[in-house]
């Protein structure tokens, strides 16, 4: 399948080719991205639910019992309904948003411009993967439709309740296999997709283009990709091993003697942890797929709005390689109190606090590059800051839960929501919106609103602040996570808490309104975007806004430079990487 | 039993101003009895419902597990008599059979009803419950009530004795005995039955018991007699 | 029908490709196929801790005795990848049909292998050793025959003339790695099923 | 504009920070033997990361502020000595802080969950169930009747499936729904999970284990201070999750006795 066949073909004619079926990673780019929006949304709307039914759970949530009439009879909310809510929130956001914009959607759209290749190394491939990505989250959102509802075990669906079917109650019938095949078939999209992108970057940088001279961003995705390819091959087996469980009578996860809804199962000799290793190998890496795109983003943004070059770069790069290396040997700071050999505590827990290391370096890198700055502050720019703000408070509540000592009273409690949603739900979205201030104008040829793109950052940023902090309150207050009611005694005084979060998380996903009005107004009629409205360097501002079938109208670019060659004396204080020595 | 007796009275009036006794009274014969068991008693264990603070402050005398309630004489509460073969048609009734949860106990213990009758399931406990009839031959379905919802309604295609519980609350149990036959009655604390309105045949009564068992035995009714069917069921003491 | 092996393709375009030393320009897909035996060297290897997890958490793992046809089916996978290489060297169609055919053949052995052992009822769900056997064998045929699918291509390419070293070398990667996954696999439950 | 964002930073730092140093939400005394340490060993991460974080967002807004406005003129200047203060800092700061912690923590980690319960612990069986745990005495033969799954039933209270029938030990077993213990007195619990995974979690007592179906898991702890605690399931079990209490009644030594002598057999 020769390479160039594939791309320098004119190209496509037909509305179906050029927009639907194409193999252009520019319009697969923009298909990830409405994916996730659509994703986003959907999660969005079931955490509003959520927060509202933990505020006021006697409250009927008007037209709710209408829609799902089994789940929330007369519009109040049912402890399985709100659990299923929990698990496709869980999963939505982390499989289907987290994952599929930073890395699949920005990373098909602009590694391959980055580098200077036309398209992808694998065209027909990286189209494959999209719409496996599609079916499977047409086969998720299937689960809502079925019998018993969707699932209520979590995004983490830990074996024997997810494994052992409809007698572990409502929605693990149908729906757990549901979202068992649909986690499954992402994986087989990711890995191909994860698959394109490394062979892309390895082999058809243009000339000039060194791995050195690499942009960040790329570098984030390259290694994300590499990361993505090891964790999926290891989830797709465990997904095969739980849907046998499931379907095939097979006991991989399943022990001897469980007596569920007064039936004794025939399961015998699974191993429940098993199940908690295979996911948490995968999923730990998973958590760094989320948020190293991110890191590539603010790292390729910074630079740009602060007219001075990343400091460090070559030490950027290494602790990214060095978190991807890492980020499989911590796995277990998810199992301290699972019933694995407390031993091993010990041992996850060293290089849990380890990779806190290049994390922290990462962190006073971008601090470092502010310092001595010409700061700009766009909306992309103060995204970017405020990234660097929130992953800071979500990575230090990291630090309680890596220490087993501590990990014993905060294991389970709220505190491990605010610490993995400020670092994977916060600062990572506030890597798209970043990445989709800044790269909008390139994208589709016009630019957003600089006025809304502020007031969304300011409501968002004080927003998510006022959801998610508090959480680590209720951690130490010892408010145990996935209740869908607080009907303990200790609970009661921290309802007021959780009363102000819901109403600071409904307010913060209202203003998301401003960022959508933004995005289909300036799509329709934003004003027109130069080709290098940021006065940016790497090489996707080489070329218009939008970019050519081919990227480069036929000439590839040859890279002389760095990519981020700012500062310089004079009226023009920065160098393009294919400029011309 | 109502609505035969308003079927009944629609007849005679439809019937027109015949005065008098309808032509040909109907003959209806009765057959009624006690049960009671031999054998050790399992012990009368109290419910732990500590769990539960609001349903505990409910009961002001601690309550006892329901699954083997005796009276005097050695008589058993909660079984269900029912004609068990040689029916001749079953008029299916439509009023709702009513299923409570209060103080987080099933109320009655034992709800006996027909093929497709209505049953209707409240919540009139401060604290939500979930209804899980582990249904084999009808479909099972496990569905939350949270306090103050509103009843869970449903019908049952199957004959069949389902056993249910609150997984919420282990120690709820009851039993929804769904029959194809109206001929049914369950016995009270005395331990005594009876079926009436049988038109003349030879009909097989049968007596379940969740824990001692069923028996059953053979009653022929010729005219509008009554006639006695006593059961004596076992019980184990574990 | 040609059979000559055209000069290394411009598989990719040569200014596409430029590395400071000037190595040799890598092809595109080789470096995918060993990204592939990568991950799914990785599945396997996931497959075979959970294997390994599986026998210690329960004394019920009784050894499965594997049917004497797989290690007649090994020899004819091991064929395959001779004549491929065959192939590869002299030319010629008949080395590719050869594999093609023995690759099929394998197929074949391995249902025949789950039939005999299905009827001795050692089911999917009968043990967790027959578990994970079919597991990893059904796994296994399922990628050997994404494998007949890049061997196809190479045909239809040879047939169309088109056939570049770069497809062919692909193509042939993955099938040896097929071969030593099996031998690995083999070992494995051999040993340790 | 970057003024606004040094302010706005700033605010959100001191806000949360104020309301950990007030304590407004914390956590419930402790009352177990180890309880104290995990409560130093959480004050110090806590001053520790309160003070990174404040330095760290403080830092950030201040270098905002400064070089936010300093519109086109000037030459940029990188950081004095490039990155490698960034590598030193943060390594020799993390890295004493994880050596430091670690060896601190390992400490009380090891005393809980790697070190045997004390000889005379007293020994209670806990079972947990979709949506409720019962607890297990051994009655007057100080021996647990067997665990039988196909007799288990909720029905007739069965919890445990014992099989007071054939197995003499099981007869004079207690089974309640509350965890009574003695105060001062070491206590080992058998966690046994009948279904799917629950978890065993007491705030006051600083203690915390996952019940996992096919383990029977040992948990120890000592209580010190009498009195009412709630006991919660933090593993995801299913619908009834939330609902699944117990209570925890920490009596003096005499009045458990009392209480344990009152207790009937449960089957």
């Amino acid at each position: 399948m020769t390479h160039s066949a594939a791309t320098v073909q004119s190209p496509p004619q037909s509305f179906l080719r050029r927009h639907v079926f194409s193999v252009d990673h520019k319009v697969i780019g923009r298909q990830y991205l409405d994916l996730a929006l659509v994703a986003v949304v959907t999660g969005m709307v079931l955490s509003w639910i959520m927060r509202f039914h933990l505020g006021w759970p006697d409250t009927p949530v008007p037209g709710l019992g209408k829609i799902a009439p089994t789940g929330a009879a007369g519009g109040v909310i049912t402890p399985e309904y709100y659990l299923a809510l929990m698990t496709m929130h869980g999963t939505i956001m982390v499989f289907f948003v987290l994952t599929t914009a930073p890395f699949a959607g920005f990373g098909n759209f602009f590694l391959p411009i980055h580098i200077g290749a036309e398209d992808m190394a694998f065209p027909r491939i990286n189209m494959t993967s999209f719409w496996v990505t599609l079916v499977a989250f047409l086969v998720l959102m299937a689960a809502f439709f079925v019998g018993d509802g969707p699932p209520l075990s979590g995004w983490t669906a830990y074996a024997p309740l997810s494994a052992v079917g409809k007698d572990a109650g409502p929605g693990q019938g149908a729906g757990q296999t549901l979202w068992a095949v649909s986690i499954a078939i992402f994986c087989v999209a990711q890995l191909l997709g994860s698959l394109n992108f490394i062979a892309t970057t390895l082999d058809l940088r243009t000339r000039g283009m060194s791995l050195a001279r690499l942009p960040f961003a790329t570098w984030a995705w390259f290694i994300t990709s590499v990361i993505a390819l090891i964790a999926f091959a290891v989830l797709l087996p465990a997904c095969i091993l739980l849907i046998l469980d499931r379907v095939a009578g097979t006991s991989f996860f399943i022990p001897a003697g469980l007596v569920i809804s007064d039936r004794l199962q025939e399961h015998a000799g699974g191993s429940p942890l098993l199940w908690q290793h295979l996911f948490w190998f995968f999923g730990h890496p998973e958590v760094y797929i989320a948020i190293l795109p991110g890191f590539g983003i603010v790292s390729q943004i910074l630079p740009v709005f602060a007219r001075k070059p990343l400091l460090g770069p070559r030490v950027f790069v290494a602790c990214l390689i060095a978190i991807a290396f890492l980020s499989y040997t911590v796995w277990g700071h998810h199992m301290f109190l699972s019933g694995m050999n407390p031993l091993s505590a010990t041992l996850f827990s060293v290089p849990t606090l380890v990779i806190t290391i290049p994390a922290a370096i990462i962190t006073l890198l971008w601090i470092g590059t502010i310092y001595g700055s010409r700061l700009r502050l766009t909306a992309a720019s103060l995204f970017a800051l405020g990234f660097v703000s929130v992953f800071v408070s979500g990575g230090l509540s990291g630090f309680f839960l890596a220490q087993p000592a501590t990990d014993i009273y905060l294991h389970g409690t709220y505190f491990v929501v605010a610490h993995f949603h400020f670092v994977m739900g916060v600062a990572a979205m506030f890597g798209i919106f970043a990445a989709t201030y800044f790269w909008f104008p390139k994208m589709f040829g016009r630019m957003m609103n600089e006025t809304l793109g502020k007031w969304h950052f300011w409501l968002t940023f004080i927003g998510v602040y006022c959801v998610f902090m508090p959480m680590h309150y209720l951690g130490l207050a010892g408010n145990v996570r996935r209740y869908s009611a607080f009907t303990d005694d200790y609970l009661q005084p921290l309802i007021p808490l959780h009363r102000f979060i819901t109403i600071a998380a409904l307010f913060t996903g209202a203003v998301q309104l401003i960022f959508f009005f933004n995005l289909v107004r300036s799509r329709l009629r934003g004003p027109a975007a130069p080709a290098n409205p940021w006065e940016a360097t790497t090489l996707e501002w080489s070329t218009s806004s939008p970019p050519p079938h081919d990227n480069f109208g036929g000439h590839p670019p040859v890279v002389t430079h760095g990519p981020d060659e700012f500062g310089a004396a004079g009226v023009r204080d920065y160098v393009m990487q294919a400029e011309p020595q | 039993m109502i609505a035969r007796f308003t079927a009944l009275v629609a007849l005679v009036a439809v019937s027109g101003g015949v005065a008098g006794p309808p032509h040909r009274a109907a003959i209806a014969g009765t057959i009624s009895g006690k049960v009671t068991y031999t054998g050790t008693l399992p012990k009368i264990r109290t419910i732990d419902m500590a769990k539960e603070p609001s349903c505990v402050t409910q009961h002001s005398t601690p309550v006892t597990s329901e699954d083997a309630v005796t009276g005097p004489g050695n008589s058993v509460r909660y079984v269900v008599v029912y004609i068990s073969a040689g029916d001749q048609g079953a008029a299916a009734s439509t009023d709702t059979v009513r299923y409570d949860q209060k103080g987080c106990l099933y109320i009655p213990h034992v709800a006996v009803m027909q093929v497709h009758q209505p049953l209707a399931v409240f919540n009139n406990d401060p604290t939500s419950h979930n209804i899980h009839p582990l249904a084999r031959v009808n479909p099972e379905w496990n569905k939350s009530q949270p306090k103050g919802a509103p009843p869970i309604r449903t019908t049952w295609d199957q004959p069949e004795f389902i056993p249910v519980k609150c997984n919420v609350h282990p120690w709820m149990h009851g039993y929804f005995v769904v029959l194809a036959t109206p001929n049914f009655s369950v016995t009270d604390s005395s331990g005594s039955f009876s079926l009436t309105g049988l038109a003349p045949g030879t009909y097989t009564v049968t007596a379940w018991h969740e824990r001692f068992g069923t028996r059953s035995q053979e009653v022929t009714i010729a005219g509008s007699e009554t006639k006695t069917a006593n059961f004596v069921l076992t019980a184990r003491p574990y | 029908m040609s059979t000559a092996i055209l000069p290394p393709a411009r598989g990719v375009p040569a200014k596409s490709v430029a590395t400071p030393d000037g190595r040799p320009e890598r092809r595109v897909a080789e470096t995918g196929v060993w990204i592939t035996i990568g991950t799914i060297s990785m599945s396997f290897a996931a497959l075979t801790s959970a294997l390994v997890v599986r026998q210690s958490s329960a004394p019920d793992w009784q050894h499965l005795q594997l049917p004497a046809l797989l290690y007649v089916n090994t020899l004819v996978l091991l064929g395959s990848s001779m004549t491929l290489e065959s192939f590869r060297r002299r030319g010629g169609s008949f080395g590719l049909h050869a594999t093609l055919l023995l690759g099929l053949l394998f197929l074949a052995g391995q249902v025949l292998a789950w039939r005999q052992l299905a009827a001795h009822n050692l089911g999917l769900a009968t043990g967790p050793s027959s578990a994970f056997f079919y597991v990893f064998t059904v796994l296994h045929a399922m990628h050997v025959l994404g494998g007949l699918g890049g061997l196809g291509l190479v045909e239809r390419r040879l047939a169309a003339g088109g056939l570049s070293a770069t497809t062919s070398k692909a193509a042939a990667l993955y099938w040896h790695f097929m071969a030593v996954l099996w031998l690995y696999l083999l070992a494995l439950l051999t040993l340790r099923g | 504009m970057g003024r606004l964002f040094a302010v706005v930073v700033t605010l959100i730092a001191l806000a949360s920070t104020a309301f950990v140093v007030l304590h407004t939400w914390w956590l419930p005394p402790d009352i177990s033997t180890h309880g104290s340490r995990i409560d130093r060993q959480l004050n110090e991460t806590m001053i520790v990361v309160g003070v990174l974080f404040v330095a760290a967002q403080l830092g950030l807004a201040y270098f905002v502020w400064r070089f936010s406005a300093r519109g086109a003129g000037g030459p940029i200047k990188t950081f004095p000595g490039g990155p490698k203060p960034m590598v030193v800092l943060a390594t020799v700061l993390v890295g004493a802080e994880i050596l430091v912690l670690t060896f601190v923590g390992s400490k009380v980690w090891a005393e809980v969950y790697q070190s045997p319960p004390a000889p005379g612990a007293l020994q209670i069986e806990v079972q947990a169930e979709q949506f409720a745990f019962y607890f297990r005495y051994a009655g007057a033969d100080k021996k647990f009747g067997a665990m039988h799954p196909e007799l288990m039933n909720d029905a007739t209270e069965n919890f445990f499936g014992l099989d007071p029938a054939n197995d003499t030990t099981a007869r004079d077993d207690i089974v309640v729904g509350s965890l009574v213990i003695p105060a001062n007195q070491p206590v080992v619990l058998q966690l046994h999970a009948k279904d799917v995974s629950h978890s065993f979690y007491v705030p006051e007592l600083r203690i915390q284990q996952d019940f996992v179906p096919g383990m029977v898991i040992p948990l120890h702890f000592t209580a010190t201070t009498p009195g009412k605690y709630e006991l919660v399931c933090t593993q995801l079990c299913g619908l009834g999750h939330y609902n699944m209490r117990a209570f925890v009644e920490v009596k003096s030594p005499a009045e458990f006795d009392e209480w344990l002598k009152r207790q009937e057999p449960a089957l």
